[in-house]
């Protein structure tokens, strides 16, 4: 067992003649914190959807916990088992409460009894505060319990490494606090995390590296001091800049 | 207006002996709804598997999907009984041939096969324009999740899709009830061959169309309420089908 | 398997059954479509009228159709529409109505109950400022229907109105039940003149399927193009 | 004198429809070029002319309406045809709602059956399923005796003679129950005409044919009725009838082998719409 | 003939249970530049839709040129040919090309000849400086230039007076001048001009009189100069400290 969680290795990948992803190479650590930010249509949710095998790609090597993704020999639904993900809409299934939401995969997938798995559950809500709602349907959350739920959601399956696709911005900005609240926590507490966002107070307060993307590539790849205080690309230092005139 | 009015006749035995003219058309109206049921059974199983296929990654599945759905919208449903009710049967071994066609209600078979087919293809368009107005996400969640393929429709994508889905078939399953109609064609004693028989037997038109009309509008107005019910039942507190989830993105 | 056959029969009888059968069948289509369309848009106008009274009137006969077979109001029709004929011109007899008449005038306004929910969604879509602009430029309601609503009611439903008339061209094939001679009573008459059913329902589930199918996708082209601009 | 009714409408509006059949044979039916000809066709022309005569209309034009034995009946009701010429029998029932010229055929409603399928009489039919066609007298005649013989007939209902035809032909149905003159057209122009057979036994005794006029119309039935009985009295009668059915006839110039019975010659010696059969013997 | 061009007098209007307008009085006088403003909701629009019976309202009076457009037995359509507006979106025809856009209502409403309606339409095209686009839809021009086509689609008809419903706020920032310019030159003309806005510039240029409403009332009616550096209610005051902050 390495201590690398995720390994991606000159990665590539085409939607037809389009070169999403070109020679991506990187990796996140056991207990890391990475922050993946970079201008829209740079391929960051493409990047980040390879390390799950949601997406397809050409050419590359990818492993996650040394389980190469990009071996079609792999069992892509248990791989995907143990890594978490959490969507920028939520995608919480709306047609089932938040307990079923909870403890379906927990069931289907990891196979647990239906006991283990409301305990399990039940937990993981207490721990993203909302006990209260467990019996309410996603329909009758705000966005930022929603949201909530959909971490405990991947929390329940006892992820090596979790995923988030800019978790916050599809939400009012009085919510995205309690949001990040919760990411806060569960990356002091440990958990190997890469998340696509533009929080960057997010990232000075708990990153240990940032990746920036343009037009595919991997431009900047730095601990978060180096990049917030010496970013080496012009693209780097003018995103930065539009970024933090907020 | 050159025409007896008799509203009587319906209570009059009808020369099939079976009862009045009016037991006559009610017996119409079961074959029509037990007809329509069968079809349905049939249009609905059949339909969601195809639609589902026709929303799957495999590039061959999909292609005889669509080739299915093409084949059975753009024939008309009384052509469709006729192939299958004087053409088939020519086309396989004779002894089959003969077989099918010596079978007791022949064209009630026939009927149920044709129009559940011709639904089939409907239903599967609904099926698959349902899921696919799905958000993307849904499916990538599940997935994510290391839900299979199958696991990830079983459990998330139709059972949102059906919701959501519940008006339309409403209306296809009503379009079925009706179109057994067009069965008379073939010999099925429905509804409307009963009043047209009803007519040729006693003369009164009008009586006969009258109740006839009469029972499809209840049959309606009963289904209608029916589905309204399950609407209801099956409904998610907070969740309007897909248009409140294309809100909340 | 076809050896014993007789496909010849098509060759012999194919002036007969697209002279009389589907011109039949083709002048009915189009013409059941132009005034169905016509009706059905004044049928979806009263059903978005501020009366109450049609308001009521046009979603009752919408619903009362919509749930009734198209076999039943064929017959319905066709026995009916000379008295019919008889009152509207209070005439002392019953109208002569010619069988093409009387198909024409069932599927118009059969159909009209199917294009009136199309239409009024196309109304509908319109936004309501674009009646207010034509509005404050003094049009009256006509002309504000007839200038501004409709004609983009009719651009942006055309694809569905077109897939509409496709399903009343194959609808058409029911006037079978009155052995009116459309293109499916041509063939079927030529298949039992000449005990030749296999050949002659095949050849005309192929003509059914080869001109609906075409046109169908003549109609995703038209959608792809209104999609576009 | 004040024209009523039918002949007032022909009169104003210049134009008689009438009501034929597409697949009467040899009474009413298209021949191979798609024109409306038959023996009932025949007589109907001189009724015609005999209107013309009547009315002083040498150009009244006669407009034709495809009707079945369904539809005949209410499109008479509803005005939609003025005379009906085809293979209609007349009875007590009918005219409840129409009225009808002079008898001009006598016909049993028997059925027909392929050779060697086992049939032999009404008795062996039980359980079969039979075929009739929809709005004929045929299929009533059917249903009573399956319901008072307790036959347990499996009864369909064919839109015309040549579907019910089919039914047998295919195998659809054992049997197809119509009037055995019907029944010797269609099997002459059979592909196979060998392979039938008309039973011997009736579902009928020998019953009138004659042409639908509207009911309650005495003026028209009378021009009706004397333009019929003119043509009926005169040896042309049995040369039309000989025609029709002794000659080879379109559209495959079969002969259908029919010379007129005693009872027919009784019937055109004396023209009556009487719908009682046995007033014919 | 007064020289009062529209006269509001005690205007109340109901939408079912909810009272949009209450008691409002006004008047603009002919050649009179009023500006409307107030927060969202305050029923500025409303009140601008009742001045051409766009919306019907339940009690006062209201005259366009003294007729009385409370009147049942006034003609309706005939009023509002004379009385030109426009629109926040807009509201060109999509289906017509711009030339169309301009002669309809001359053709149809003022019963014009297609040559005289067409010179008309070129010379107000002309105005707002769109002649080079004349044969081109809607979908085919920016938002500003859209919005300079149905101010001169108004103007065609000849109107006593010009009623403007936030007749920028729908445009990007960088059109918005171009618009505002049309509406300064047309002021300056001596066109009489109604114009719900909150582009606080366009008032302090050309307005002689700033209503402010809230909650469907007019809460302050005064001059210019008034209103900006004496505003009397404490709604007012709120409002524009909201509004000058930008
Ligand atoms: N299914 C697809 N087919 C073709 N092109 C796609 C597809 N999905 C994404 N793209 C393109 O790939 C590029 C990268 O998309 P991606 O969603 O990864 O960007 P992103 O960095 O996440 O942007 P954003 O910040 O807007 O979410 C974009 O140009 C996008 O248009
Ligand atoms: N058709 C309607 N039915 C019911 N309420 C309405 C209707 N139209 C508007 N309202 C309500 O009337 C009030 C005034 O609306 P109005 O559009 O006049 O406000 P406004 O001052 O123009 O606001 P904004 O600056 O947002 O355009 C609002 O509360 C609105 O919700
Ligand atoms: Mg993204
Ligand atoms: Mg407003």
């Amino acid at each position: 067992m390495s201590d690398k969680m995720i390994v991606i290795d000159d990665l590539s990948k085409w939607y037809g003649s389009f070169n999403v992803l070109k020679h991506c190479s990187t990796h996140v650590d056991r207990g890391e914190v990475v922050v993946v930010c970079g201008p829209s249509g740079s391929g960051k949710s493409t990047l980040i959807k390879c390390v799950n095998a949601l997406e397809p790609f050409q050419e590359g090597k990818l492993f996650i916990n040394d389980v190469p993704v990009h071996d079609p020999k792999t069992n892509l639904p248990k791989l995907r088992s143990q890594v978490g993900m959490v969507f920028q809409h939520f995608e919480l299934f709306p047609h089932l409460n938040v307990t079923e939401n909870l403890t379906l995969a927990q069931i289907k997938v990891l196979g647990r009894s239906k006991d283990e798995a409301l305990a399990r559950g039940l937990k993981m809500l207490d721990r993203v505060g909302l006990t209260a709602h467990k019996d309410k349907f996603p329909g009758q959350l705000s966005g930022g319990q929603q949201q909530r739920v959909a971490i405990a959601r991947a929390l329940c399956m006892d992820p090596h490494v979790m995923l988030f696709d800019e978790p916050t911005s599809a939400l009012d900005p009085e919510m995205v606090g309690e949001v990040l609240d919760v990411m806060v926590d569960l990356a002091k507490e440990g958990m190997t995390m890469m998340v696509v966002t533009h929080e960057m107070g997010f990232a000075r307060k708990v990153a240990n590296r940032v990746i920036f993307m343009d037009q595919g590539e991997i431009v900047e790849d730095a601990t978060k001091e180096d990049f917030f205080t010496q970013p080496k690309s012009d693209r780097a230092i003018q995103f930065l800049s539009k970024i933090l005139q907020h | 207006m050159n025409y007896k009015w008799n509203w009587g006749i319906l209570l009059e035995m009808s020369p099939e002996g079976q009862g009045s003219y009016l037991q006559m058309l009610l017996s119409g109206l079961s074959w029509t709804l037990i007809t329509a049921a069968c079809a349905w059974v049939l249009a609905f199983t059949l339909g969601l598997a195809i639609g589902v296929v026709r929303t799957l990654p495999n590039r061959f599945g999909r292609l005889l999907g669509d080739a299915y759905v093409e084949l059975f919208r753009n024939i008309p449903l009384l052509v469709q009984l006729f192939l299958w009710y004087f053409v088939i049967p020519e086309l396989v071994p004779r002894h089959l041939g003969d077989m099918i066609k010596q079978m007791p209600n022949a064209s009630f078979y026939t009927a149920v096969l044709g129009l559940g087919l011709f639904m089939s293809a409907r239903v599967a368009e609904q099926v698959r324009s349902g899921v696919l107005s799905l958000p993307k996400g849904q499916k990538l969640a599940a997935t994510a999740m290391g839900l299979t393929t199958a696991q990830t429709y079983r459990y998330i994508l139709l059972p949102i899709t059906l919701r959501v889905m519940l008006p339309p078939m409403t209306s296809e399953f009503l379009n079925t009830i009706k179109n057994t109609s067009v069965a008379l064609t073939i010999g099925l004693m429905e509804l409307t061959a009963r009043a047209r028989s009803m007519q040729e037997f006693s003369f009164q038109v009008f009586e006969a169309f009258t109740v006839a009309t009469v029972l499809y509008l209840v049959t309606n107005l009963v289904v209608t309420f029916l589905m309204r019910k399950l609407e209801r039942a099956v409904s998610v507190p907070g969740f309007l089908g897909v248009s409140a989830s294309a809100v909340v993105h | 398997m076809f050896s014993h056959f007789d496909f010849d029969v098509i060759q012999r009888s194919w002036v007969y059954l697209f002279r009389d059968g589907m011109s039949f069948t083709l002048t009915l289509t189009g013409l059941a479509a132009l005034s169905g369309i016509v009706l059905g848009t004044l049928i979806a106008m009263m059903r978005l009228s501020k009366f109450t009274a049609l308001q009521k009137l046009a979603a009752g006969y919408v619903n009362l159709i919509r749930s009734l077979p198209l076999v039943l109001v064929i017959f319905w029709f066709y026995f009916l529409l000379p008295y019919i004929g008889q009152w509207v011109t209070s005439a002392s007899r019953p109208m002569t109505v010619g069988a093409f008449t009387s198909a024409l005038v069932t599927f118009s306004l059969f159909e009209a109950a199917y294009f009136s929910e199309i239409m009024r969604a196309g109304i509908q879509a319109v936004p309501g400022g674009q009646t207010s602009a034509a509005q404050a430029l003094g049009m009256r309601y006509w002309q504000v229907m007839v200038y501004v609503v409709l004609p983009q009611a009719f651009r942006s439903m055309m694809p569905l109105l077109l897939t509409q008339t496709i399903v009343l061209f194959q609808d058409t094939s029911l006037v079978y039940v009155l052995s009116i001679t459309d293109f499916l009573g041509a063939a079927s008459k030529v298949a039992q003149r000449d005990g030749r059913l296999v050949e002659m329902y095949l050849f005309a589930a192929l003509v059914y399927f080869v001109i609906s199918f075409v046109a169908s996708l003549a109609v995703k082209q038209l959608q792809r193009r209104l999609a576009v601009a | 004198q004040e024209l009523t009714g039918t002949l007032k409408k022909i009169k104003e509006t210049n134009t008689i429809t009438i009501g034929h059949r597409d697949a009467s044979v040899p009474f009413s039916y298209y021949d191979d070029k798609q024109q409306v000809v038959g023996y009932a066709m025949d007589i109907c022309m001189a009724v015609v002319d005999g209107i013309k005569a009547q009315l002083n209309m040498p150009n009244l034009q006669v407009k034709l309406n495809p009707v079945t034995s369904a539809t005949r009946i209410p499109l008479m009701a509803n005005g939609t045809i003025d005379l009906e010429c085809g293979s209609t029998t007349n009875n007590v029932d009918r005219q409840k709602q129409v009225s009808f010229g002079p008898s001009y055929y006598l016909t049993a409603s028997r059925y027909v059956y392929k050779k060697g399928s086992g049939i032999t009489d009404i008795a062996s039919l039980k359980g079969k399923t039979v075929v009739s066609t929809a709005g004929s007298t045929n299929i009533k005649q059917v249903t009573e005796a399956n319901v008072a013989q307790n036959l347990n007939l499996t009864i369909l209902s064919a839109k015309d003679h040549p579907e019910g035809f089919l039914m047998v032909e295919t195998g659809r149905a054992a049997a197809f129950v119509m009037d055995d003159i019907i029944l010797a057209g269609l099997i002459g122009s059979a592909k196979m005409p060998g392979d039938f057979e008309i039973s011997k036994d009736a579902f009928s005794k020998p019953e009138p044919y004659g042409f639908m006029i509207p009911r309650d119309d005495p003026a028209f039935k009378k021009v009706v009725d004397e333009a019929a009985g003119k043509l009926y009295k005169s040896p042309a009668m049995l040369a039309l009838h000989a025609k029709w059915f002794e000659k080879p006839i379109p559209p495959k110039g079969i002969v259908l082998n029919q010379p007129a019975s005693a009872e027919l010659k009784k019937a055109f010696a004396n023209p009556t719409d009487n719908p009682d059969p046995d007033s014919y013997k």
